[in-house]
């Protein structure tokens, strides 16, 4: 066990932060701790400008083999440019369903064909992607797959049905989606696993507007719209198993990215107690501190996720989503019982305004990817061996 | 000793019920909160006039129909219940309060009858606790002019403070705090409408230059009055909350009981029924706190007790209020964060209300000076 | 709504404080606020003279009819009663099974031979009462009664089995028992209600020790034990509905009485933090604050349950066992917090004591007479109408 | 940068695992409990001489492994699992830990090679933060004499105060703080052992009157020496704590997985099933906090961000001891509360621990001060 970076990390760190402060500058400076969560729908064009800007650097799919494009940093390269990125407050990034879904998938399932198709396109920040899994009837059941679709003569495929909470649809070309090929089928049987453009007359997108008026969730409605014969991934009836690979991945290294972002709402929070006096209030005292050792569970869980499981058996991996997300929402009410009055009228200071977004978007982070509910019966059931919740057949 | 409802209490009940369930649905409340005013005009006559629940706990040597805290506590709850967007809060609960005690008895008479008649409408801000009030009163200084005064400074969040025909502020006058109305049109009176969170219940910013006023208060009743009205404040904001808090579980008993995941009725999920059953238990402890603290400012309880009992059911309704609502968000699943549904309308009225009269650390606070000099 | 008490009843608590005050004294002094639940094995034989005590004062079973040798009370005046009975110490007391529970149950349930066997003995404080509902297999599931029983030749009961949790059996006279009469009945249906001495050879008593080192629970055995013929209540098979109006009257006017008792542990956990300086820590002083809150909460809940549930429609009734057992528990964690490292040592000091052993008895409060999760079960589907919890057949 | 643990630190896991099973387990802690010293001497006797473990953190030089903070850790979780009564933790954690952080280096040399050798036990008091180390020495003076010092005053809880061959406590000298040896059989020393409700790791309050001790601080260290050694003493409470939640979630599931109720394993509800997990995110939190803040300890980290990691974990761990021994009696339902079932030995362990080395509030505000006092 030993937390003492080598040499070669420490200049890799210092290489990181000198291009963010380098290239984040100029009109991009203006992006600086935006675009996050709740925030998504802040300068779409201007951020796609960045992750092109990115890519010229080398700093777009840092994890992914040299072979289809990526730089293929190490683990701890990649924490290090994670953290280092969320330091310097690199916005957040309109390619991250191509760089941590999509890519990973096709780099895993995908044929040749389809690597050398889209892969570039990701790696350069030229084409964006959005995901097609929940469905409005199916909630934390993903496996309940209503979207049907099905094979014509000439190979193609056609999908019919709905998709929803599909984040920035509006702003992406292509999307994956999840489909039912085998009717009758039931649950994660009988699924394919297809790439749509999205800018085509069978698909309708439709914004869903959320509780703090923003709507970077979409609905996307598809009537016999058209995916192409080569752009299925995987066999059909087993878009399951692509699926699934694709949800491992999310719980990557970019969560130590996250976790700055984190620290710099704490910092947020701080900033506001010092200037309005609360930092004066005994509760609101220990808030902080237990905010701040949340922050620091986080990182050593995340620590623990990459050296491999050793200590607790993966433990860790299972509880991070819920942990997390509770302690994030956690972290929007001592925002705003710091703001006090203040913090009920919209602001625009850019020391306020993104803890009342986080306030707000933080209910959604114990719902979507798995409610709390979900989460815990994960946890019961995978990592305690305790009984499965009874499903009836219907 | 007797805790129940008198049948004429429980008519006033079940009309709040039954008007506002009409006048106030869901589409109604969003309506409200797209306009400019926030509040359907027609909706705010019928009150007064029709209902004449402006006249509810005004004294009847005032126009009022005499009744009290238990009766408003009751209207109040239903209010809640269905967000009513209205110059009711402001101009019943709040406004009408602070002068019934703690104005003088010209001020008594001049106003009392307008409000209870439904005639005008108030705003004032909602402080925090009393020394609250003492320290926001130093942002506006009043000085003497003739038989009226002048007020200078800003009062940061006044409610509906941009609608209403009247502005009720305290200030700082030479010789201490006083209470003070003033024209909204007056001259000298700039406005400022807050975009808030909230949609459903609207303030302003206001700054006074030189705004010509007329002082309430009666020096006599100032101390006592500050702390009775402040107590009945928190106590109408607590059934408020009571009522915000039910509907939220309402709302989401039924949505469980129809929506259905992995095979089942989401209801049926142990895990959901118990958090449903939690926040069953919040909300029938504070049913309990506020009819038990609107029967103590009906009957004859000493300002101290009377303070100690209505910060009670406030703690209480704080915590109720956005418990059930976030619980509400939580178990509609996704889209218990839209727009379109009706949960996250309470979650922002319980995060606002949070910091009208006291916010909860306070509040403890000063509850815990009374019990911990008190005790032997 | 009206909380204001009448001339008449403020006369008769004036005429209950009196009456305390000069008889809590001499010998009984020594019982003042002892005897609670934690503290029940505390000097039994004389809080059985305490007993009679009351008796020859007319206080023992004051909202009985007087046709059964009661007060005939009003409930204002129970919970008069109630409040300054334990406002002046009165100890535990040792008679409130047969008070109670079996005695309103004769009442409701008896033959007048029965009411007249056991009444006058209840009501003069010379007989004492353990309950048999409880079984080691079926914890909160009180209707999986394993104890058998059958009739013989000669009319009498023999009971087989095994009863638990039974409160101070062995300084009792006399035992109720919930017996399965028809062999192969299951759950509610065939059991029969027969009341039993204790001090027979079929009935062997084993102390439980419990967390606080203290046993006053019991495992009652029963091998082959005798009622006898007329000592069965109601006919046989209905013994569950004998059994559940006992359970009703649990939850009645000595709620009120329990509440005072609540509100002394608090005085000693105030007294105990001003002494120790913790009264001056902002977090402890909050917490005190919240636990009267509590307080006033229970007794207005309380008034609610007695003013015939017009406020609610009898919800209050439901909530309330969860709410006093969670509150109470959480009462403990705050003296054990108020107390630091002072409380981990077994005091003597009367002052300190009480709250030790609240703290660890409070830990059953939670669990016996439907744990948490039973409660919480109940509320949902009685309260809110929600799904019954699947029950498997087995 | 490499959070797994190497082979050598698996294997001193696994070996207290399996030795700790044997010798520790629920009846082995009862027979301890039940008797008048409070552990058994031939286990102490083993640790010492056959497992070597006193010895794991003493530097070679002192005639230790040279090992360190996480291998410390790792058998100190398995001991808190197994609640072991020994005299190791007042020894070996405790007292080893602040002789070699500030101990003199002739005071190091002569006490910590007979710890490392099992060859001694000390007794020591396990006090809240740094400053009430100040404050509680205050109760005990002490004046030179010779070579040798004279010690007067109390010690209300002295850990294995009883039974230890050596007791080390702070005392005030006329210039400032110090810290003394006692030897237990020493005149002028008058032990008082403690009824206290956790049985398993005992406690006396000791009186000096004029007892003769050794003094063995060096002034330079003292200061950055009381800080990383209250650091390493909570990282080593965290550790046991740990073991401790976990056992009484292992001890849960177990019982939860045969015990019938309605015709179902209690297992199989879901309200079970989400306590025990919310129990287990408790308890992995837990773990990643102690390997986190031993990597630190074990690494090249300052003072002031050692003490920062070290308070996060002992937070933590005083929650989640309380939460998982709470939640163990309340799922094991009747049987939860008896003397019987192992449920309230965690209890009252975790009760009792929850005041060594600061309590949560006092840890929060230590950390509070550190972060506010820091952020720009």
């Amino acid at each position: 066990m030993n937390l003492e970076p080598t040499a070669a990390d420490e200049a890799f760190r210092v290489e990181v932060a000198q291009w963010m402060r380098e290239h984040l500058s100029g009109d991009f400076a203006a992006l600086k701790f935006r675009g996050g969560p709740g925030d998504e729908e802040h300068e779409p064009a201007l951020r796609k400008r960045w992750e092109r800007e990115l890519a010229s650097g080398g700093w777009t799919c840092v994890g992914w083999p040299r072979e289809h494009g990526g730089r293929g940093l190490s683990i701890e390269q990649q924490v290090i440019f994670h953290e280092e990125y969320a330091r310097a407050g690199g916005p957040g990034r309109m390619g991250h369903i191509g760089e941590g879904l999509i890519g990973p998938a096709l780099i895993q399932f995908g044929t040749p064909a389809q690597q050398q198709r889209f892969l570039p396109e990701i790696v350069a920040g030229r084409e964006y992607w959005a995901q097609g899994y929940s469905e409005p009837g199916a909630g934390s059941d993903l496996a309940n797959v209503q979207t049907r679709c099905w094979q014509e003569a000439d190979g193609s495929w056609r999908v019919q049905g709905q998709k929803i909470w599909t984040s920035l649809a509006h702003e992406s070309d292509w999307i994956f989606v999840i489909a039912r090929c085998e009717p009758g089928s039931k649950g994660n049987k009988g699924l394919a696993f297809l790439l749509m453009p999205l800018d085509q007359p069978g698909i309708e997108i439709r914004p869903i507007r959320q509780i703090s008026g923003g709507a970077e969730f979409n609905e996307v409605y598809f009537d016999g719209a058209v995916a192409q014969a080569d752009h299925l991934v995987g066999q059909p009836g087993e878009g399951w198993k692509v699926a699934m690979g694709l949800l491992e991945v999310e719980r990557g290294v970019s969560t130590l990215g996250q976790q700055m972002h984190f620290a710099h709402e704490l910092e947020l929070i701080i900033k506001a107690a010092k200037r309005n006096g609360r930092a004066n209030d005994a509760a609101i005292r220990a808030r902080i501190a237990q905010a701040w050792c949340g922050l620091r569970v986080m990182r050593y869980n995340a620590l623990r996720m990459l050296s491999g499981g050793q200590i607790g058996l993966r433990r860790e991996a299972l509880i991070y989503k819920y942990y997390w997300s509770n302690w994030h929402r956690d972290l929007g009410e001592l925002a705003m019982d710091v703001l006090g009055a203040e913090g009920s009228v919209m602001s625009d200071d850019p020391d306020v305004r993104p803890l009342q977004q986080m306030f707000f978007f933080s209910r959604a982070d114990t719902i979507y990817a798995g409610t709390n509910e979900i989460q815990l019966n994960l946890i019961a059931e995978r990592g305690l061996g305790m009984p499965r919740e009874p499903r009836p057949a219907g | 000793m007797d805790f129940a409802l008198t049948d004429d209490q429980t008519m006033i009940r079940d009309a709040a019920e039954s008007f506002l369930g009409d006048v106030s649905d869901s589409a109604a409340v969003r309506r409200a909160m797209d306009s400019e005013n926030g509040f359907d005009r027609e909706v705010w006559q019928r009150i007064g006039s029709e209902l004449g629940w402006c006249g509810v706990a005004i004294a009847e040597a005032h126009g009022g129909l005499g009744l009290g805290p238990v009766e408003l506590a009751l209207i109040q709850e239903q209010a809640g219940r269905r967000l009513l967007c209205s110059p009711f809060f402001a101009t019943v609960c709040a406004a009408a309060t602070v002068i019934a005690e703690i104005g003088s008895e010209p001020a008594c008479a001049q106003w009392l009858p307008r409000i209870a008649a439904g005639e005008i409408a108030m705003g004032m801000p909602l402080y925090g606790d009393v020394g609250d009030w003492a320290t926001h009163a130093q942002a506006i200084q009043a000085r003497a002019d003739g038989d009226r005064w002048r007020l200078d400074g800003v009062a940061a969040q006044v409610a509906d403070g941009a609608t209403a025909d009247v502005l009720l502020v305290f200030a700082e006058t030479d010789s201490g705090l006083g209470l003070f109305a003033v024209e909204r049109a007056a001259t000298g009176v700039e406005l400022n409408p807050l975009p808030t969170w909230d949609r459903t219940r609207r303030f302003a910013a206001v700054r006074f230059a030189a705004a010509g006023a007329q002082r309430l208060d009666s020096a006599a009743r100032i101390d006592d009055g500050l702390s009775r009205a402040a107590s009945l404040l928190r106590l109408y904001l607590a059934a408020e909350q009571l009522g915000c808090a039910q509907q939220c579980l309402d709302l989401t008993v039924d949505y469980t009981a129809t929506r259905k995941q992995f095979g089942r009725v989401v209801g049926g999920f142990q895990a959901v029924k118990h958090r449903c059953a939690q926040m069953m238990v919040k909300i029938e402890a504070l049913r309990s706190a506020v009819h038990g603290a609107a029967a103590c400012a009906a009957g004859r309880v000493e300002t101290r007790q009377l303070a100690m009992e209505c910060i009670m059911a406030r703690l209480l309704a704080v915590d109720a209020a956005f418990y059930c609502a976030q619980e509400a968000i939580q178990l509609h699943g996704g889209v218990g964060f839209t727009w379109e549904y009706d949960p996250q309308l309470y979650f922002k009225r319980a995060q606002a209300a949070a910091n009208w009269f006291g916010n909860a650390e306070r509040l403890r606070a000063e509850l815990a000076d009374a019990l911990l000099d008190d005790a032997a």
